[in-house]
């Protein structure tokens, strides 16, 4: 039989760093994975990533998988695509589905890093053909270029709605309304204003109750529901929609952990059916490990650190490091977690809903948390925001205490602070000259920071703001500005668009509107 | 809610055999509780091919199949309010070497013997029965009266209708023991405390040996391991109960389409794991390749999932069911040894008859006495 | 090209994509990209419906994507349950609707014979 | 597993509007179904399984596990991390008899 050190159940973030920092030790190390690429759901990542440089913050999910896939190649990791592992046996034998039969392999480690599977909700029609996961439509659009649907209802307010809402848009596709049956918006503020400002109505404790069709969705009831979460009669509301994208929180797939006989238990904070695990992601078969989302629902900048974690423990357990050694590892991972563990949306904080202010202290948004965006005067208890200044200046829309920090590291001259804790809200430090290059608006991953100029301009007030979507606007063009919740404010002429390489495809569109609307305007939609 | 913790009848054990007999005790007015582990119809009861057959048996328990399949099983959907999904519609037993054709003229012969309609039949005449057999089978044994049922319906049913007639199932409870009063046997300790009975019932399957144990009986019974696969429904094609000479594989297509097949590495009696129903690498590949050589069309059919589960392995390879006469108020059913399943809605009625008139006049099982084994010289 | 293909995206500019192919969807001739899935090229033709259930014969589509559902499956190539969705698509490939596990015709004759 | 006491409901069986609404799309099985279940007696995930087939399709409950679990529970009046969960079994994705049978390392030579 062929026998490997380390096994290593999934190429995604979390199997293939795994897989890095056991090779990196001199390890016999060997990936399989089912699909004919690696990377796992790294590839229909089109977004910037949150999190500090340490955790490849702003950069697209895409990208990493590029980069984890280079780092892999240089030292060499083995990793077999369309190798579909079957099943666990005793003493830590794995079958696996690959050239048209069924090898055999032994190892004495396992890592399970097989990832996350879809949540559902039931409702009437929900098995009509269009009613469809939010990864589906991700993997139909960005991986195989092909339109989900043309008018889309989604389900669901967390980062993978939000997130998903906006890549439908930026593939062409009109987002018809976020829902989400709880009173406020699951994800992050910051995705949901990006997606509100295009236009996109948000109705928080709403249901969708039914899919019309028969045998495609032509489209969708959705009803209010009571504080049971139970629809309200009389509220039902019929969507014109061809298409309905769950997107309702994702489950550990860890199915294979199950079939090993490892001991599971339902966790609800974990996200689903997980296998018990030590501090150290062992299972409680000796050599077996699990390791990223199937471990417990987290981000992918998590299951990287996760990964490497766990493959130090194997390391120290076969031998290839010291006890000294794995513990340094051990807590630089630890702390690297700890880190991107931080803030209101932290895994600890799952389903807290008491937050009233920020950790300075600030009052959180209710209007964002409702209806996907801010008011004015709610962001007047920012000071980033009410930031002031002759010619050039960032306003940083940006209210919640996530873990991200790449707008520190943008800016050349210094202007903006977040400190040692990520999760704090960005400062600007006036001392400093802002030069207006846009690079913060470009790297900021919830896409919240504008430049404004209330004085260069003659002719009214210069707004920058950060533009994913094609076709690009030209210098002179003419449109309609958009407020926050997308409604027409006045209209805007393109002055400059800035498209660098380092903004990473985001390009820093600026525009003139008249001075009366310069808190308004945030947007822009050509004519 | 006071809880209830004594009645006339305690089951030790939820599988097929106790959730039957607790129905047919109920219906003859008995106030039961059931004592189950884990779940209902967790053992052998949920983890079998769903055989419901008469021939290869032995005939010192033939009598029991030949009841059931004359008298229970035609009209149990009914019976139970459940569709036990039972089809009738005979087992063919395949060879493919001379060396096989003498091993099923050998069965075929000794259950003609007692009165069973079994017969050898040629190659042609076997793929008249079911085309989609291989061109190399040289001949078969037909047994037209044998068929298969969803054993996991057909427990399930018991135990719902036991449930209408007041039985009282009480799972996640281990038995821990038994404890005679005044030279009977009433007691059932539990890691959930005392529960008392005016008779007690043992059909744990394989822990029925631990628990007869605590009141000094014991029978050779081990535990050994069986698997089997499901593959994806496809399209209608056999009704028949499928077995071969060679002991490759066995089972059916069940209502639903999928494919329901057993067989062994002949590695299992010697399995490492003795903790879980746990698979081994080795079987389901090795019960594929015995499929491809009777049935070469089921090629691209998918399996998609394989399982284990345990015999309670008789020394005979026949069950144990009698009233243990050492230890009055006890009664034993055990060691079925892997096909239980078919004959088990008879093996409740005489169990039935033992508890309440202390003999099984039915059906004669009195070659199944728990004191049957003897030493060798 | 179909208008439901992306032609330019802000972000992953033009897909790479695999020779032209042409394949067969329940008899009539349809074009793909080699190597992209069966389902993504018969969501470009505007399909939707991949199956008819077989208990309560109801049409479903593309569900999850990612090969885990299996609500895609169709048969293909006269292999039924095969999940388009992770299925690539090769040239002169035969994919027909699937109707309970069997073809139209197969399942049209059974249910008949049945009724 | 935790203790259940079970025993025979003397109220009848109470219809709900949703009771038609597939959960487990693969078996196509119904809310009511699973309900009736509970009512019948089945009490944990693998029993209502074994009743239903609810879970024992193609996608072996991969799509419908946790919305089971969830109705059982509501009905069983306990929390879903109660109910139980379905075993994960090999192969944890289809696999064809003919792939299954083709790796003959291990096979005893005659």
């Amino acid at each position: 039989m062929k026998r490997h050190e380390l096994i290593v159940i999934g190429a995604g973030p979390a199997g293939l760093s795994a897989a890095i920092e056991a090779k990196k030790s001199g390890m016999d190390v060997i990936v399989f994975d089912e699909n004919s690429r690696p990377g796992g759901q790294l590839f229909k990542q089109i977004h910037k990533f949150f999190g500090s440089k340490e955790h490849h913050a702003k950069e697209r999910g895409f990208k990493i998988g590029e980069s984890l896939l280079a780092e892999a190649e240089e030292l060499g990791v083995k990793v077999e695509l369309n190798a579909t592992v079957m099943g666990i046996y005793e003493n830590k034998e794995v079958t696996v589905k690959m050239n048209g039969e069924v090898d055999h392999f032994k190892a004495d480690k396992i890592i399970i890093a097989t990832g996350a599977a879809e949540n559902m909700i039931p409702f009437k029609g929900w098995n009509i053909p269009g009613v469809i996961g939010a990864g589906a439509a991700q993997a139909m659009m960005n991986l195989q270029g092909v339109k989900p649907g043309s008018k889309i209802l989604m389900v669901g307010s967390g980062n993978v709605g939000l997130v998903v809402s906006f890549q439908l848009l930026q593939a062409g596709c009109e987002v018809a309304a976020v829902i989400d049956a709880a009173p406020r918006v699951g994800g992050y503020g910051v995705h949901a204003a990006k997606v509100a400002r295009t236009g996109v109505p948000f109705y928080l404790s709403h249901t969708v109750i039914e899919a019309k069709g028969t045998d495609h969705v032509s489209g969708a009831v959705i009803a209010e529901v009571d504080s049971h979460f139970q629809p309200i009669p009389g509220t039902e509301k019929e969507l014109d929609v061809d298409t309905i994208c769950i997107a309702v929180g994702l489950s550990p797939m860890s199915q294979l952990a199950s079939n090993a006989k490892c001991d599971m238990a339902l966790i609800p904070q974990k996200g689903g059916n997980v296998a018990l695990l030590s501090e150290y992601g062992e299972t409680n078969i000796k050599g077996i490990y699990c390791a990223g989302d199937v471990a417990g629902i987290e981000e992918a900048s998590s299951a990287m650190i996760q990964g490497r974690s766990v493959a130090s423990h194997v390391c120290y357990s076969l031998g290839y490091i010291t006890e000294e050694e794995f513990n340094t590892k051990y807590d630089s991972y630890q702390e690297a977690l700890g880190k991107l563990r931080m803030g209101m949306f932290a895994p600890a904080n799952k389903g807290r809903n008491d937050f009233t202010v920020t950790d300075e202290g600030y009052p959180i948004s209710k209007n964002l948390l409702a209806k996907g965006y801010m008011t004015e005067e709610e962001l007047e208890n920012f000071p980033a925001y009410n930031y002031k200044k002759a010619g050039v200046h960032p306003i940083i829309e940006c209210t919640q205490n996530i873990p991200c920090n790449p707008c520190q590291d943008a800016c050349p001259k210094k202007c903006i602070k977040v400190g040692e804790n990520i999760t704090m809200l960005p400062q600007i430090d006036e001392e400093q000259g802002c030069i207006g290059c846009g690079l913060c608006v470009a790297s900021c991953s919830g896409q919240a920071i504008f430049l404004m100029d209330e004085t260069s301009d003659p002719d009214g007030v210069l707004i920058s703001f950060p533009y994913e979507f094609l076709p690009l606007p030209e210098v002179g063009d003419k449109g309609t500005a958009l407020s926050r919740s997308g409604a027409p404010v006045c209209e805007a002429v393109i002055t400059d668009v800035k498209k660098t390489k380092v903004m990473d495809k985001t390009a820093v569109v600026t525009m003139r509107v008249p001075h009366e609307f310069k808190n308004s305007a945030r947007f822009y939609k050509p004519v | 809610m006071i809880e209830k913790r004594t009645a006339d009848v305690i089951i030790i054990g939820g599988g097929i055999m106790g959730c039957s007999t607790a129905y047919r005790l109920a219906k003859l007015g008995l106030d039961v509780i059931v004592l189950e582990k884990k779940e209902i119809g967790n053992g052998g009861s949920c983890r079998n091919a769903g055989g419901v057959r008469q021939s290869a048996r032995d005939p010192k328990e033939l009598q029991l199949a030949m009841y059931a399949v004359a008298n229970i099983w035609p009209t149990l959907s009914e019976e139970l309010g459940v569709n036990v999904e039972y089809h009738q519609k005979g087992n063919i037993r395949l060879g493919l070497t001379e060396k096989d054709v003498k091993i099923l003229e050998n069965h075929t012969a000794k259950s003609t013997k007692v009165g069973l309609d079994v017969k050898m039949i040629s190659g042609d005449e076997a793929r008249e029965i079911c085309p989609y057999m291989s061109d190399e089978i040289i001949a078969a044994s037909w047994c037209p009266t044998d068929g298969h049922a969803n054993p996991l319906k057909t427990t399930l049913g018991f135990y719902k209708r036991a449930l209408d007639l007041g039985v009282t199932f009480i799972s996640g409870v281990e038995v821990l023991g038994i404890k005679k009063i005044k030279g009977e046997a009433r007691i059932v300790e539990t890691d959930d405390g005392d529960y008392e009975g005016g008779q007690i019932l043992l059909c744990a399957g394989y822990d029925s040996r631990r628990i007869a144990n605590t009141v000094g009986i014991d029978a050779p019974v081990e535990r050994q391991v069986n698997e089997v696969l499901v593959t994806e429904a496809m399209p209608h094609m056999f009704d028949i109960m499928l077995g071969v000479a060679g002991g490759e594989f066995y089972g059916h297509q069940s209502e639903h389409g999928s494919f329901v097949l057993g067989g062994n590495s002949g590695l299992q009696a010697f399995t490492s794991n003795t903790d879980h129903f746990m698979t081994n690498s080795l079987t389901a590949p090795c019960i594929s390749r015995g499929i491809m050589k009777y049935f070469p069309c089921l090629k691209n059919v998918k399996v998609v999932r394989t399982w284990a589960g345990y015999y309670d392995q008789c020394i005979d390879v026949l069950p144990i069911i009698d009233n243990i006469k050492e230890v009055p108020g006890l009664t034993v059913a055990f060691g079925f040894s892997g096909h239980g399943f078919g004959i088990s809605p008879a093996v409740s009625i005489a169990l039935s008859e033992l508890m309440t008139t202390g003999k099984s006049t039915t059906i004669d099982i009195s070659q199944l006495g728990y004191d049957r084994f003897k030493s060798k010289g | 090209m179909s208008e439901k293909r992306i032609a330019e995206h802000p972000i992953l500019g033009e897909y790479q994509k695999g020779e032209l192919v042409h394949f067969t969807f329940d008899g009539k001739d349809v074009t793909g990209f080699e190597g992209e899935s069966i389902a993504a090229a018969l969501k470009a033709a505007g399909v939707m419906v991949h199956r008819y259930t077989a208990k309560e014969h109801k049409p479903r589509g593309i569900f999850c994507a990612i090969g885990r559902c299996t609500d895609c499956v169709m048969i293909v190539n006269g292999e039924p349950n095969v999940r388009t969705c992770i299925t690539p698509l090769v040239e002169g490939m035969v994919v027909e609707t699937q109707y309970g596990v069997e073809t139209k015709e197969a399942w049209e004759a059974s249910h008949n014979e049945k009724t | 597993m935790a203790k259940i006491i079970r025993t025979a409901h003397t109220e009848p069986f109470v219809e709900k509007p949703d009771d038609d609404m597939i959960i487990c799309r693969c078996e196509e099985i119904t809310k009511g179904e699973i309900r009736r279940a509970v009512y019948d007696g089945m009490s944990t995930m693998n029993e209502v399984k074994r009743y239903l087939r609810s879970g024992m399709g193609l996608c072996q409950g991969q799509t419908c596990q946790r919305l089971v679990q969830n109705i059982i529970a509501a009905e069983m009046k306990m929390k879903p991390t109660e109910v139980g969960m379905i075993q994960g079994r090999s192969p944890v994705r289809p696999v064809e008899i003919g792939i299954f049978s083709n790796n003959k390392t291990d096979v005893k030579e005659e």
